[in-house]
């Protein structure tokens, strides 16, 4: 076992921490929300032309086929400076979906990996709460030979600034995935920002024709729970970087800050939060860990499932302990929008909450 | 002891809720349902403020010389959950609770008859300069100047966390009038209008989408000397009478035991599977043990109320309902959001007013979030929960 | 309202406070731990001259008439003063059964009352978890117009000392309450200690007659639940208590140790858990006196219930916060059997999980 | 990062887990399942080490040359987990993990020679006497006194919580040689035995009935300078030495998940109206927080063992494997507790010989308890929690 850095992935970090610390201040991040879909396209192209958009694109369809480890790697340091974008969807969660389709989707693993396609995964629909494995409202039917989807959806997430979107259905009582552009005639798009300022619509399908089947059945919802459970260790890792910049930042704020004739730093009962926030920081980055070896491993789907909803179990409890903490340790500068703080929170409370709860986790361990 | 609540009191529930329900405007309770305890607008105080004066309830704790009710502490306590469970706005808090005491306590004759009916009758929103960047909970360091020059004050210096400080019309302020003096000493209690020349109000974006806190920059202002109210000196004293004369309110039992109530009720109307929340019995026990330590929280405060000998310090109480209130305002907020899942994570535009209809989406997810996250603040203001348990370690154990 | 002690409290508090500080030393109470049945014979006859174990017979039964509160009272004393007895079993569970029987059993109440005479309640048994509302295994037969019971009983507490049991039994397909003689023939005791030298037994009944049928069907188990219920509030004062000794035993302590140059009491860490402990202390008195007031309202069962059992999972929360950092604060002292707080600890711990745990009170909280 | 392990190590801990097997005696391996982890007989340590000494596993950690294995930090970790899954008795740690890696680090040859085969053959039970009343975690105060008399040091003082100090044939004490210089660096290391006259050790009874832990009086003990280790006046160096040494053994992760274990398997087998607690989701939940919690341990442990570049302190994740390990083996003991409901309240005599049968039952009602009860020890001995926070805050961000 090595913990430290590849060439690879000490390459990504160094080029993730140089570029996205420079670009994404917080003032920058803030003006984000002013344009109509949360993308700094950009900043997109960047990503596309620093080789991260090809991660997980297999080297036999010109990505980097790279691991898990090396998708954490970057998203750990996106984490670190905060910032939401559809890294997960198009860097992890497409690519999964697309490779393993019954017809790969080269042109388009193409697009995504130039930076100009992104593709989100637009499953929930009204009523669900987490439902990875229950049959779709959405139906897709075969008409003259080609998909026609019809349904209501809800919270895609990154779905304002995709091309493409791949939909959960139901085909003849099958689970179907479906490849649509995000522009065809009959989508309808509600689009509205997450608390992250990620941005996520609610999505009409009236008789979408023009979809491509990805897969069905039994190997749809395979798939599905694969490219979810990458997703999960990809969100997670972006979540245990903003844990680490909370750290940062407060110990900074704890040296600088003066209450009382002192440092804020030089009160022990306030040192302790920071432990506590660093413990849990510490335990949740070495989870972390356990989920990719599961991953990199090509663990059994059930093994990789356990050792994911373990990870995201145990997440969703330090970042209580580091975010919240962090808002406190600032006081009353914690809870405006004008300190790093409050954002590391409500993105770490975004990242928590998408692709299952605690709730749901628990759930599924205790069904495998 | 006895227990047995004085049972007179349901006639006067009666009689409270009963004028509420005739008084309170449609359009104001509406928009208090709308933002769930998270945000009130300040001019929706006033409106209230100048309604509750028409029956003489604006201002019920007040003593009855300056248009008080001479309600008992029960009574009290009885009006004030009713106005809550009712969606009521807050009052000014400014003027009731904070400026209003310190003026009929130690102001002069001119100045209870200046300021005092105007207040009550919510003729203005008062907003509070105590706070400075740099010294949250240590008031000693206060450095906004006061300088007598005949007879005026002219003010130099900067405030933060002034709530609605955009929208009012007066604030009182803590100057330092004497640099010479030990911190405590030199500080003074100063009236000062919002408009005079030299004052600028910015207002701060806050994590949940609200702007309502705002930092006042005094810049030369000049106020009159008959503005002092009290004793040149002594402000920091009347600062300490104000923390120590309101002993429950920092509770928030009538918000904590409404917003359980709509935990519950959210648990109710979320399902998995078709099957309501509450019947998971992971959210269940986490709710029931939050409505455990509210109703703990209740009978705190009723033993506050009720003036119950105590073998330690009252403040240290005063500090424990804090404490314990903050924390389940935290408690329960999360429990909502963890309720509704992914979808407690949609920003809707914060002003009641400018969001969309969205018909796919429960009301309660429109605020729930907004409150959770500005509830951080709850263990963070009027003395951080650090600030909270350093009080209480010292007067209840002398450590 | 009225939360200040009336005339009665304070007297039983002030002979409470005299008499059990003076017996009830740690020593005499390491020393009870060699008898054979854990009593303190001679000061169980003091409570008797104290009027304690009168306090739930009714007046015209010759007892005080007392209400919860004045039980609440001295049962905090107790706790306070750590004194494991069979104070909740013979003064408030058994009077309550004994006075609501179909025949109240006047006799047994005047020995009671006396000091002559415990009762304890016996109605656990093998593969119970809490079972208080479901058919026993235990039967009671009428043979020859009297009770015979048969059946085997678990964690029977308070067992060991006293001289009459109440056993739940069925009795043709119905509860049965029923009263027997504690050396009647066919009962066999084993009897041993729980961690607060609190005495148990597990006990069989092969035919064992000459049993009194107290109350059966409905009513029986009408009368068990609120005895229960009353028991529960009693074992919760005493619980109070003993958070209350904890914060005093500690915060003299604090003052008292010295590390680093100073008392320890200074650390501002410290001070932040005796704060959360005071908390937790204040909270847990605040529930009780809820409770307290539902009881001496003579609420209706479910609301009682209700009430109950929202204080027992408020206790079971705040006795962790207070009895293990009371260890904490100790360092290596507080496991040692020779400090006061590994005793309320161990006190604590037994009375949070009698008469039903966290999960008991919030499956009963559901059902109601 | 490549986090396949090297997959040699199969073959290795087959190798180890088969010669436990056959090593280790059944009555040791049944006293060890029936105290559960929360004792251990010094006797069956001595026992344990003598049969380890037969295949040179003894103290497979220490210098080749001293009789270790060459193992590399997996392979010990690998044989650690397997001694620890197969309930061995723990080995003596006084002569394994502190005395020995003084003696063999500053020891003269002549004492290397003297102590090191004994102390590997388990000869006899080494002591510590490191804690004073009135100095838990401060050994600056240290006042135990070794004054020099010619050829010997003449001591006198106290020590508590020597572990096993009543069958213990040696022991490692800290004592202060010189008074006049600054506290720290007049401490020295001496090896005393324990039956020299003037020595007196008094069992502590504890609150789950062992009495394992005992005081020390040392009563004009006359000690052989020779029994001096290392230098006069560096024994704070050393014991700073001892501390920084083992990084990972305060994780206690070999316990944390044999227990976590059994956790499950008693929910599994405790039940509710018939249904095994497992299915309960409130239990459950709490078991698999657990579950996870311990599994990042174990990849806190795993990053600690293969290096990884770490951007703090090493000791600040020393501390941080402590703390988590620590209050990882209250929750587990606390869930124990909590399934067994009130069957967790009878006290079964400690010692294992001395139980009655129960037949009602199950046989880890017997261990549960004790064992919850001492582990309130895992955030106080070695360091307590406040003192590791203390630790992290400093070394990790400097505060």
């Amino acid at each position: 076992m090595d913990f430290n850095p590849s060439d690879l992935q000490r390459m990504l970090l160094d080029s993730a921490e140089r570029f996205l610390a420079d670009r994404f201040t917080l003032e920058h991040r803030r003006g984000l929300r002013a344009t109509a879909d949360g993308l700094d396209t950009e900043a997109w192209s960047t990503f596309a032309e620093l080789g991260w958009l090809s991660l997980r694109v297999p080297e036999a369809l010109g990505g980097l086929g790279g691991t898990m480890a090396d998708v954490a790697t970057l998203a750990t340091a996106l984490g670190y400076n905060c910032v939401a974008s559809p890294f997960t969807s198009s860097v992890v969660i497409a690519p999964t979906i697309l490779t393993g389709a019954d017809q790969p989707q080269e042109a388009l693993l193409e697009a995504i990996v130039g930076g100009t396609a992104r593709v989100a995964l637009v499953h929930d629909e009204p009523g669900d709460r987490y439902a990875y494995d229950k049959p779709r409202g959405t139906t897709a039917a075969l008409r003259d030979g080609a998909i026609v989807l019809s349904g209501q959806k809800l919270l895609a997430v990154d779905a304002p600034s995709a091309s493409h979107l791949i939909v959960t259905a139901t085909i003849d009582g099958d689970l179907a995935l479906v490849l649509v552009p995000s522009d065809g005639a009959g989508i309808e798009k509600s689009p509205y920002p997450l608390y992250n300022d990620q941005r996520a619509a609610d999505i009409r399908f009236d008789d979408v024709a023009g979809g491509t089947l990805l897969a069905r059945g039994a190997a749809a919802q395979a798939l599905l729970t694969q490219a979810l459970d990458l997703g999960r260790i990809a969100d997670a890792a972006q979540m245990v970087g903003s844990m680490e910049a909370d750290l940062a930042i407060c110990s900074a704020y704890l040296k600088e800050r003066q209450q009382f004739g002192q440092p804020i730093g030089k009160f022990q009962a306030l040192q302790h939060i920071m432990a506590d926030m660093f413990v849990a920081t510490h335990q949740a980055r070495s989870i972390l860990y356990a989920a990719i070896a599961s991953a990199d491993a090509d663990a059994a789907p059930p093994a990789l499932a356990r050792m994911v909803s373990l990870m995201r179990i145990n997440l969703a409890e330090a970042y209580q302990v580091v975010a919240r903490q962090a808002i406190q340790l600032h006081g009353g500068y914690g809870i405006t929008d004008e300190y790093e703080v409050s954002h590391h929170y409500r993105h770490q409370l975004v990242l928590e909450k998408l692709y299952g709860d605690v709730d749901h986790h628990q759930r599924r361990l205790a069904a495998l | 002891m006895d227990f047995i609540p004085d049972p007179s009191l349901d006639a006067f529930r009666h009689e409270i809720r009963e004028a509420i329900n005739a008084d309170l405007p449609t359009d104001l309770k509406e928009k208090q349902i709308a933002y769930a305890g998270s945000q009130n607008e300040p001019e929706d105080s006033l409106t209230w403020m100048r309604i509750l004066d028409k029956r003489g309830w604006a201002v019920p704790h007040w003593p009855v010389e300056h248009g008080g009710t001479g309600w008992s502490p029960m009574q009290l306590y009885i009006f004030n959950e009713e106005c809550t469970n009712a969606f009521a706005p807050d009052i000014c808090w400014g003027s009731s609770h904070m400026c209003g005491p310190v003026i009929y306590t130690f102001g002069s004759d001119a100045q209870k008859e200046r300021f005092l009916p105007e207040m009550r009758r919510g003729d203005y929103y008062l907003a509070q300069g105590f706070s400075e960047p740099g010294n949250g909970s240590d008031l000693a360091r206060l450095r906004t100047s006061a300088r007598r020059e005949g007879d005026r004050y002219i003010v130099n210096g900067q405030k933060i966390w002034t709530s609605s400080g955009y929208f009012a019309e007066w604030g009182f302020f803590l100057v330092r009038t004497d640099p010479t003096v030990k911190p405590q000493a030199g500080i003074s209690f100063l009236m000062i209008k919002m408009d005079t020349p030299g004052i600028t109000v910015r207002r701060i974006p806050q994590l949940n989408g609200e702007s309502d806190l705002c930092e006042v920059f005094l810049d030369n202002v000049e106020v009159p000397a008959g503005n002092l109210i009290g004793e040149e000196g002594k402000g920091w004293s009347y600062a300490k009478f104000l923390l120590d004369h309101e002993r429950t309110t920092s509770s928030f039992i009538f918000f904590n035991k409404r917003e359980v109530a709509r935990a519950r009720a959210i648990a109710e109307a979320e399902t998995q599977d078709g099957v309501p929340l509450i019947r998971n019995p992971v959210f269940r026990d986490r709710l029931t043990r939050l409505e455990a330590e509210a109703t703990a929280l209740e009978w705190s405060v009723l033993r506050e109320l009720s003036k119950e000998e105590f073998k330690y310090h009252p403040t240290a109480a005063a500090s424990t309902l804090k404490v314990a209130g903050s924390r389940l305002q935290q408690a329960i907020c999360e429990l909502e959001m963890d309720l509704l899942g992914a979808r407690s994570l949609r920003k809707f535009a914060y002003d009641a007013h400018d969001r969309d209809a969205a018909p796919l989406w429960p009301d309660y997810s429109e605020t729930v979030t907004p409150r959770a996250l500005v509830m951080r603040a709850s263990t963070i203001y009027g003395g951080t929960l650090q600030i909270q348990k350093g009080i209480i370690s010292k007067l209840a154990f002398d450590l």
